[in-house]
């Protein structure tokens, strides 16, 4: 009932999957629709947890004056305040809603990011040591292929930019596909105990 | 508590700032919109007009034109939007609608409520007469839709087996006073069971429209004036194009034209042939199909016209003049030439040849919704010839197309004397050849095909390219100019015909162009019924609509040989005509007139016809005694009519220049195909073997590994730094962050992941050393804790477990590394783990860390992140890495199992990949080809 | 030995402060630098370009990025469109990101208002935000039926009754979906919608997943690739040098700086503007801090070799 | 002046994002902490009118499609996830959307297995052709767990590694890139539409 169950139901909706990959026929296809139709029902309800969790980690460190709570304020605060515009509102160009997309996710996301400039560039100076041979390798390599990429490279000489095209399209696609190959395997092979039940801890619990 | 109080601040300002941006401040959105005008669309059927009126200056900040549309200037509904950039404002100084064919109306999800317009506040102008979408209250939809043509489309099912009967008898009193009631039967139905109502205006009517514009705080314009328009129905407009070629030895005349553009009640194309004293005669006309399906050419034989012209004699074709005309459904005609034309005289030997081998089949591994229909030879074109600077060394860069009689096993290729084979398909070629590039060159390809029984290629077929370069544009022009063979391709294409076994009109499937070898055609399964105009009943809340469903071309006597839903209202019928007849017989019997005995002996007769002779399908469904059983019978026959299908192939320059295919006839004599559903998708065979493989081998490794066979692994340099991580924590007596990867539980490297934190988490418990798991995935997040719960239970430590140590952040993939980066540095972590799916963001979390000065150990399957890791922490797992150290550590059979199941299959994946290398080389690409490509 | 010392001890704000300056001024004062096109953009600029004035064919563009990779990605959002704006090649654009939704809005209308006569639904169609969960049944229903998988667009109208889905049924009717996404999204259209039903595949990558698309790309599952906001650059000389002037795609020319320097001679105004340079005025400060970042690595290992050997002196003694 | 708040507010942020660089500070845990809230705060909205009305509502509520009751159901079953006691009942949600995992299996296989291998079996006709297939093949064999890394065979996997820094070392450069165009892109905006120094 708390494990058996679910992991019947993985295991026949999997196995008709794997069968529908296989099975071009209109019945097979008719499952997909059916499926898919259901997931679109429950799939919305699933974002409540994340909102839920964040929430309560924000609200217990409130309540437990925890340091810095006030920034947890600020957290619910935007929170509340953007999903409440957001249905006051509605959600269409135009809308407070898109301003504070526009205003507030943007830039903050885009900084956030680009910070890792300034870290690159510091471990550039401190950090990043040609510490073993492999290491050399990696830094050489790295180097090339950030003259290859900018005009530069190509006006000191035509081969900075032909060895980078080299160098992406032989070693580096030798390395990608040997390592995407075992990936490949370790995902296909996850799926494939997930399916048989002998992967089950992303049920979590311990019955 | 200061700090608190300074960010309520914070927030409240930064609450403000919205406020104000709501109402923001731009020009007052209080001017209507000006020069509203409605016209007629040209050459229509009458069912669209056009409205045309001022933007609003940009400075209004407008982001919507909102339009309202009714059939009285008291009652608007919102139609559409036209939407608009804020800050650019519209360039144009008018701005158009145009409100034609069919356009939603209503469906299940429409507003319950008739609801007056938004920001209409009472008084406001509008106010009384906007109104949003029409509602889905059938006492407002209900009389609406005698204003409209309406169009309903039902699913199937909800049609056939879900409908309430009932019959309607209206009384009306005809002109001499006499009353007459006729009683028709109709299908009920609920507007849920309705996917959606469709409507479209219809003609002589005046419709009302009104105009109103937002801004970009959404409130609305005043309202424009309100404006009417009148739709009429056009005349057809001219043809552009009209051939006229008699082939004489054929003794037939063979016409081509071009297509109108507005084509939704188009009738028929009639031909007429202007005689030596310009007498007009009909000698061809061609009924559209419905839906329209586009046709542009007819072959009259000369015996057909001596049928409409007695006085049709091929002796005198040279002053005979043609002339096509366009016919709507009002009868309406336009003729295409002013002047009538000669038909230019050819004999059948200047005709193209017709397409060989033209086959249709049924598609394989499909589910049963797609034909093949092909012919002819390969074909192989240039996409790209380069050259190097020398032009010594030619990259052909080439594309085959094929069909699957003529599937492509080799491709020779020659250039002036060099003959390379091509036995890898790659559509790349280098030729080494000196060439004088101020010369054209020739490159011709030869076929070599796989063998199933088909008939061999001709010993001279080959395809030649000119190709030369231009040295102006710095390119290589291929077939520019043409040789004689790309000529005689590029001329003609090919125009696919097919009429399934419900109608009576071919239909035009696709244009292929000379290229083309074979057509997929879709034969999609059919889902719904449309059906007019409905009636509807307040009190029962239903829609009633006419039942019928059209079950075969039966005889070409009935091209849409139709039965009604219900048997009782097929018996109604059928008694319905008895009568008729009898009342018939009894006029003969008065009737003294000759041409009238005929004419109702005849109707008679067809009636009688009608009752008697009846498909064989029918008769025996109309024996079952249950609608539902009945419908079903006939709709699978339906079906199955409506989706076999008769295909020609026309070969034509456009000019009236073309042959014709034979209909194509199977081997078994029928010349309906019927596409065939596949239950296991061949393509696929080798899939299924890997899959069974690796199964097997998962399954076993796991199942060994859980009887504690020992299955053997390489020492991983690096487990030991994981330890020494965790003591140099305990020492300087820091906590430990880890963090399981930012993607989900489906992902493998999260799993491994979570595998190395019940280790980690264990030894920290031991040690007493706190540590900080944040989780980016919600349903990881549990997982988390479980797991380190238990670690430390394990630890034999429950009572140092925090349940706030592990804890959720966000989904926002860079918030949430701004929340751990924060942790890092608030929390002063000794120690990060970064073991699971890491994405863009990882080297935002190493960097930090190595500022703060921690020790950090990655492992990860991101490929692209994993040099970050190598660079900047001081020991990484790379890809399979990880999840050999966490079978290594937590030595779960369940990991271990995997790992070596994976072993193995690398080891096959070795063996055939140099295999299949080895017998590539030497041209043996059989192998290899059982491989997918994509 | 101190030099080494002192190398270690510079205060990492230096660094910080004289790389903002690296690129701020390249921003600020244009050099003008050059940019050379390589096979993967000039593939994708081929592709896109085959459905020029076809209006039973159609490009997908998948906008599922989110705004901390816009620097990158949304000059390729722009020079695509316009690309397919000028040469009236139809658009689809969908996200399978809430935030992905806003940036289409952003994009549409930025190019369209230098394109007064291109209309919605007519020669694009924004099919807006589904949601993630979604992303396979809507891959995979296109296969079969656009209209029936994607349901409704942006704007909630029902697609089989837009003017432009009037010729488009499948992915038949799909010249190429690009994937625009800072993650693996790519893959995803490979695995499903290329491997069941034969669809071109390309994709516009943060520059760090650029490197790991090249097997994809040797295999054709990827049919060409933007790298970062080199791709970018590439694509908006592209679009200038053949899309603004109408004229067709070669390679050749595309590869000859005296014939692209002479194209830019002959823009129109519209290709002038800051947003459809971005990327490439971009590229120059890019280039300088590369330069930079190099020295940077130099500079730090000869310190840290001094150090070595410094050490190893220390033991002699 | 909507646009010219929304443009102070963004430069306003962008900076305490920067802030964080000299060291972290108040500002920088404010726009974090924003950052965190409007990010989830937009979502809701967003799969509420984008996937919860089309999806769920309507079918069921409008169209009257009963049967949709028992996915909507199971899907108010993720809510127990916060029950301690019955959080067992959420499984049943997580297992349905599982059950995709199957088409997983061989299309995985399909894609990224055979696909890939079928592109290695190339014929050894030029020397990068055989560069690729041997550098595969070695790190293959490098990630090859069964047999410890010794003599010869050691020597060949250690090829492997070779291939694969080289690689890494390509697609650090690109990262760098990555993070420098980001940069190049925030002041851009900065000096572009804030302060409007580049036009």
């Amino acid at each position: 009932m708390k494990r058996q169950i679910p992991l019947m139901i993985v295991l026949i909706l999997g196995l008709l999957f794997v069968a529908h990959v296989f099975i071009p026929s209109k019945l097979s296809s008719d499952y997909l629709d059916w499926f898919m139709k259901w997931t679109k029902v429950i799939g919305p309800f699933a974002i409540v947890l994340g909102v839920f969790s964040l929430v309560l980690v924000h609200y217990n460190k409130i309540k437990r004056k925890a340091p810095n709570w006030g920034y947890s304020l600020v957290t619910l605060g935007a929170l509340i305040v953007t999903t409440a515009v957001g249905f006051i509102w509605g959600i269409q160009e135009g809308t407070p809603y898109m301003w504070i997309f526009k205003n507030f996710n943007v830039p903050l996301g885009a900084t956030m990011f680009s910070l890792l400039a300034f870290y690159i560039a510091s471990a550039a100076y401190k950090a990043f040591r040609a510490r073993s041979i492999e290491a050399t390798v990696l830094l050489v390599a790295a180097i090339i292929v950030m003259l290859g990429r900018v005009s530069i490279g190509q006006a000191i000489t035509h081969w900075i930019p032909d060895i980078t095209e080299w160098i992406l399209n032989v070693p580096n696609l030798a390395a990608k596909r040997g390592i995407a190959l075992g990936v490949g395997l370790g995902m296909t092979a996850t799926s494939l105990k997930i399916m048989l039940g002998i992967e089950r801890s992303y049920l979590g619990g311990r019955d | 508590m200061k700090v608190c109080s300074k960010f309520g601040l914070l927030l409240l300002i930064f609450t403000l700032l919205l406020v104000s941006s709501a109402l923001g401040d731009m020009l007052p959105n209080n001017e209507p919109v000006e020069g509203l005008k409605i016209e007629d669309v040209p050459h229509d059927d009458g069912g669209g007009l056009m409205l045309s009126w001022k933007p609003l200056p940009k400075e209004k900040r407008i982001i919507e034109y909102r339009i309202y549309r009714g059939y009285t200037p008291d009652s608007l509904f919102y139609i559409g939007k036209i939407p608009v950039d804020a800050k650019t404002g519209v360039a144009a100084d008018t701005m158009r609608y145009v409100d034609q064919g069919w356009t939603f109306f209503v469906d299940a999800t429409s507003h319950a409520k008739l609801k007056h317009e938004k920001g209409q506040k009472k008084g406001t102008k509008g106010a009384e007469v906007l109104y949003r979408t029409v509602p889905r209250d059938m006492k407002v939809y209900g009389p609406m839709m005698d204003h409209y043509r309406m169009l309903a489309v039902i699913p199937d099912k909800e049609y056939l087996y879900h409908t309430k009967m009932r019959e309607f008898t209206d009384v009306d009193t005809t002109e001499d006073g006499t009353i007459d009631t006729t009683s028709t039967i109709l299908a009920g139905m609920k507007l849920e069971q309705v996917k959606y109502i469709l409507t479209k205006l219809t003609v002589g009517k005046d419709y009302y429209y009104a105009i109103q514009a937002l801004n970009m705080n959404r409130t609305a314009s005043p309202l424009s004036e309100i404006a009417s328009g009148r739709t009429t129905d056009d005349p057809p407009e001219k043809l552009k194009e009209f051939y006229a070629v008699d082939v004489t030895d054929k003794e037939q005349l063979q016409f081509e034209w071009s297509l109108p553009v507005f084509t939704s009640d188009q009738k028929q194309f009639n031909i007429y042939l202007y005689d030596e004293f310009d007498d007009q005669h009909l000698i061809f006309t061609r009924p559209d199909a419905y839906p329209y399906t586009p046709q542009t050419n007819a072959i009259v034989p000369y015996d057909s016209i001596a049928a409409r012209f007695e006085a049709f004699n091929p002796a005198n074709m040279k002053w005979y003049k043609f002339n096509i005309g366009e016919q709507d459904r009002q009868d309406q005609e336009t003729l295409a030439k002013d002047e009538p034309i000669p038909a230019e005289m050819i004999s059948s030997t200047t005709l193209p040849h017709p397409p060989v081998h033209f086959t249709v089949k049924d598609q394989p591994n499909d589910k049963g919704d797609q034909l093949q229909v092909y012919f002819g030879y390969p074909y192989y074109g240039l996409s790209k010839l380069t050259y190097n600077d020398e032009f010594t060394k030619l990259t052909v860069t080439y594309f085959i197309t094929e069909n699957s009689m003529y599937e492509v096993n080799r491709l020779i290729l020659t250039i002036n004397g060099t003959t390379k084979t091509e036995y890898v398909l790659d559509n790349k070629l280098d030729f080494k050849v000196n060439w004088d590039h101020t010369h054209p060159m020739e490159i011709t390809g030869r076929f070599v095909c796989k063998h199933k029984g088909q008939a061999p290629l001709p010993e001279d077929y080959a395809v030649t390219h000119t190709f030369i370069f231009d040295t102006e544009m710095q390119v290589v022009l291929i077939d520019n100019p043409p040789n004689e063979q790309m000529k005689e391709f590029q001329e003609y294409y090919f125009q696919v015909y097919k009429i399934n076994h419900t109608s009576d009109v071919y239909r035009y499937a696709k244009q292929m162009s000379f290229r083309e070898r074979e057509y997929i055609d879709k034969v999609s399964y059919e889902t719904v019924q449309f059906r007019g105009r409905p009636r509807f009943s307040l009190d029962e809340k239903r829609l009633y609509f006419s039942t019928y469903l059209s079950i075969v071309n039966y005889k070409d006597h009935y091209p849409f040989y139709t039965q009604a839903l219900y048997l009782d209202q097929l018996k109604q019928q059928d008694e319905e005509i008895k009568e008729e007849i009898v009342k018939l017989q009894a006029e003969l019997e008065t009737e003294t007139d000759k041409e009238e005995i005929e004419k109702i002996e005849n109707r008679i007769n067809l009636m009688t016809e009608y009752i008697e002779d009846k498909p064989m399908i029918v008769k025996e469904a109309n024996l079952l005694n249950s609608d539902k059983e009945r419908m079903k019978m006939l709709y699978d026959d339906h079906c199955k009519n409506a989706r076999s299908f008769k295909y020609y192939i026309r070969k034509t320059d456009g000019k009236g220049h073309f042959v014709d295919t034979p209909v194509y006839t199977a081997p078994n004599g029928e010349q309906y195909i019927f596409p065939k559903q596949n239950w296991f998708n061949t393509d696929e065979v080798i899939t299924f073997i890997a899959v069974l493989l690796f199964t097997a081998l998962v399954y076993f490794m796991i199942k060994a590994a859980r009887k504690g066979k020992r299955l053997y692994i390489r020492p991983i340099a690096g487990i030991q730094e994981i330890d020494n991580a965790i003591g140099r924590a305990t020492e300087m007596g820091r906590p430990i962050l880890f963090v399981p990867g930012l993607s989900g539980i489906s992902d493998v490297a999260t799993l491994a992941g979570l595998a190395i934190l019940s280790k980690v988490a264990k030894k920290a418990a031991e040690y007493d050393t706190k540590i900080l798991v944040p989780c980016r995935d919600f349903i990881v997040l549990p997982i988390a804790q479980e797991t380190v719960k238990e670690a430390h239970y394990e630890a034999g430590r429950p009572d140092t477990y925090d349940k706030n140590s592990v804890f959720f952040i966000t989904q926002a993939q860079f918030a949430f590394v701004a929340g751990v980066n924060g942790i890092m540095i608030r929390e002063k972590t000794a120690t990060n783990f970064y073991m699971g799916m890491f994405w863009a963001e990882s080297l935002l979390m190493t960097e930090t860390g190595s500022m703060t000065g921690a020790i950090q150990i990655a492992g990860t399957d991101a490929v692209n992140q994993l040099p970050f890791f190598i660079t900047t922490c001081d020991y990484t797992l790379i890809g399979e890495e990880l999840y050999a150290a966490s079978a290594y550590l937590s030595n779960q059979p369940l990991i271990l199992g995997t790992l070596k199941a994976q072993d193995y299959m690398k080891l096959i994946i070795v063996i055939t990949v140099v295999l299949g290398t080895i017998l590539s080389t030497v041209h043996l690409t059989f192998f290899m080809n059982w491989f997918p490509t994509k | 030995m101190k030099f080494a010392d002192r190398i270690q001890k510079v205060d990492r704000r230096i660094i910080y402060g004289i790389l903002a300056l690296a690129v701020i001024l390249p921003l600020v004062f244009r050099l003008g630098l050059k940019t050379y096109t390589t096979t993967p953009v000039e593939d994708l600029y081929r592709h896109i370009d085959a459905a020029a004035g076809k209006d039973d064919m159609a490009i997908i563009m998948d906008f599922t990025h989110d705004p901390g990779v816009l620097p990158e990605l949304y000059p390729m959002d722009l020079a695509i469109l316009r690309h397919c704006f000028q040469r009236n090649i139809k658009v689809f654009t969908i996200s399978f990101l809430p935030q992905g939704a806003a940036i289409i809005q952003l994009a549409l209308s930025e190019v369209k208002e230098d394109y007064p006569n291109i209309e919605a639904n007519v020669d694009y169609c924004n099919f807006g935000f589904k949601p993630w969960s979604l992303k396979l049944p809507i891959m995979l229903g296109m296969g079969d039926d656009i209209a029936e998988a994607v349901e409704t667009n942006s704007e909630g109208l029902k697609l089989e009754n837009l003017p432009i889905m009037q010729n488009m049924k499948n992915y038949d009717n799909i010249q190429v979906v690009v994937e625009i996404s800072g993650s693996s999204m790519g893959q995803f259209w490979v695995t499903y919608a290329r491997a069941k039903f034969g669809v071109d595949v390309a994709v516009g990558l943060t520059a760090v997943m650029a490197a790991d698309v090249y097997p994809f790309l040797q295999t054709g599952q990827f049919v060409g690739s933007l790298g970062g906001l080199k791709g970018a650059a590439e694509y908006e000389q592209l679009v200038d040098i053949f899309a603004m002037n109408n004229t067709e795609f070669s390679k050749k020319n595309a590869r000859n700086m005296a014939w692209v320097e002479a194209q830019y001679k002959e823009l129109p105004e519209l290709a002038k503007l800051y947003k459809y340079n971005k990327a490439r005025i971009g590229m120059d400060a890019q280039a300088i801090v590369h330069v930079l970042i190099i020295l940077f690595i130099i500079l730090g290992n000869i310190g840290y070799f001094l150090d070595q050997r410094a050490q190893k002196k220390k033991f002699v003694k | 002046m909507t646009e010219t708040i929304g443009i102070w507010i963004a430069a306003f942020l962008t900076l305490c994002m920067f802030s964080f660089l000299y060291k972290d500070n108040p500002f920088y845990k404010f726009a974090e902490h924003l950052f965190v809230g409007v990010s989830m705060g937009y979502y809701i909205p967003y799969t509420f009118y984008n996937a919860f009305i089309p999806y769920a509502y309507e079918p069921l509520f409008l169209k009257k499609e009963y049967i949709l009751i028992i996915p909507f159901i199971i899907g108010i079953l993720y809510w127990f996830r916060f029950s301690s006691k019955y959080s067992w009942v959420s499984r049943y949600p997580i297992a349905f959307g599982m059950g995709i995992v199957g088409m997983g299996v061989p299309m995985g296989m399909h894609a990224n297995v055979l696909v890939q291998m079928r592109t290695m079996m190339l014929p050894l006709n030029n020397i990068n052709i055989i560069l690729i297939f041997f550098g595969t093949i070695s790190i293959l064999l490098y990630f090859f767990f069964s047999k410890a890394h010794k003599g010869v065979y050691g020597k060949f996997t250690s090829i492997g590694i070779w291939f694969m820094m080289v690689g890494f070392g390509a697609s650090f450069g690109y990262t760098v890139m990555a993070r420098i165009s980001l940069l190049i892109g925030r002041i851009q905006f900065l000096l572009g539409d804030w302060l409007g120094l580049i036009k």
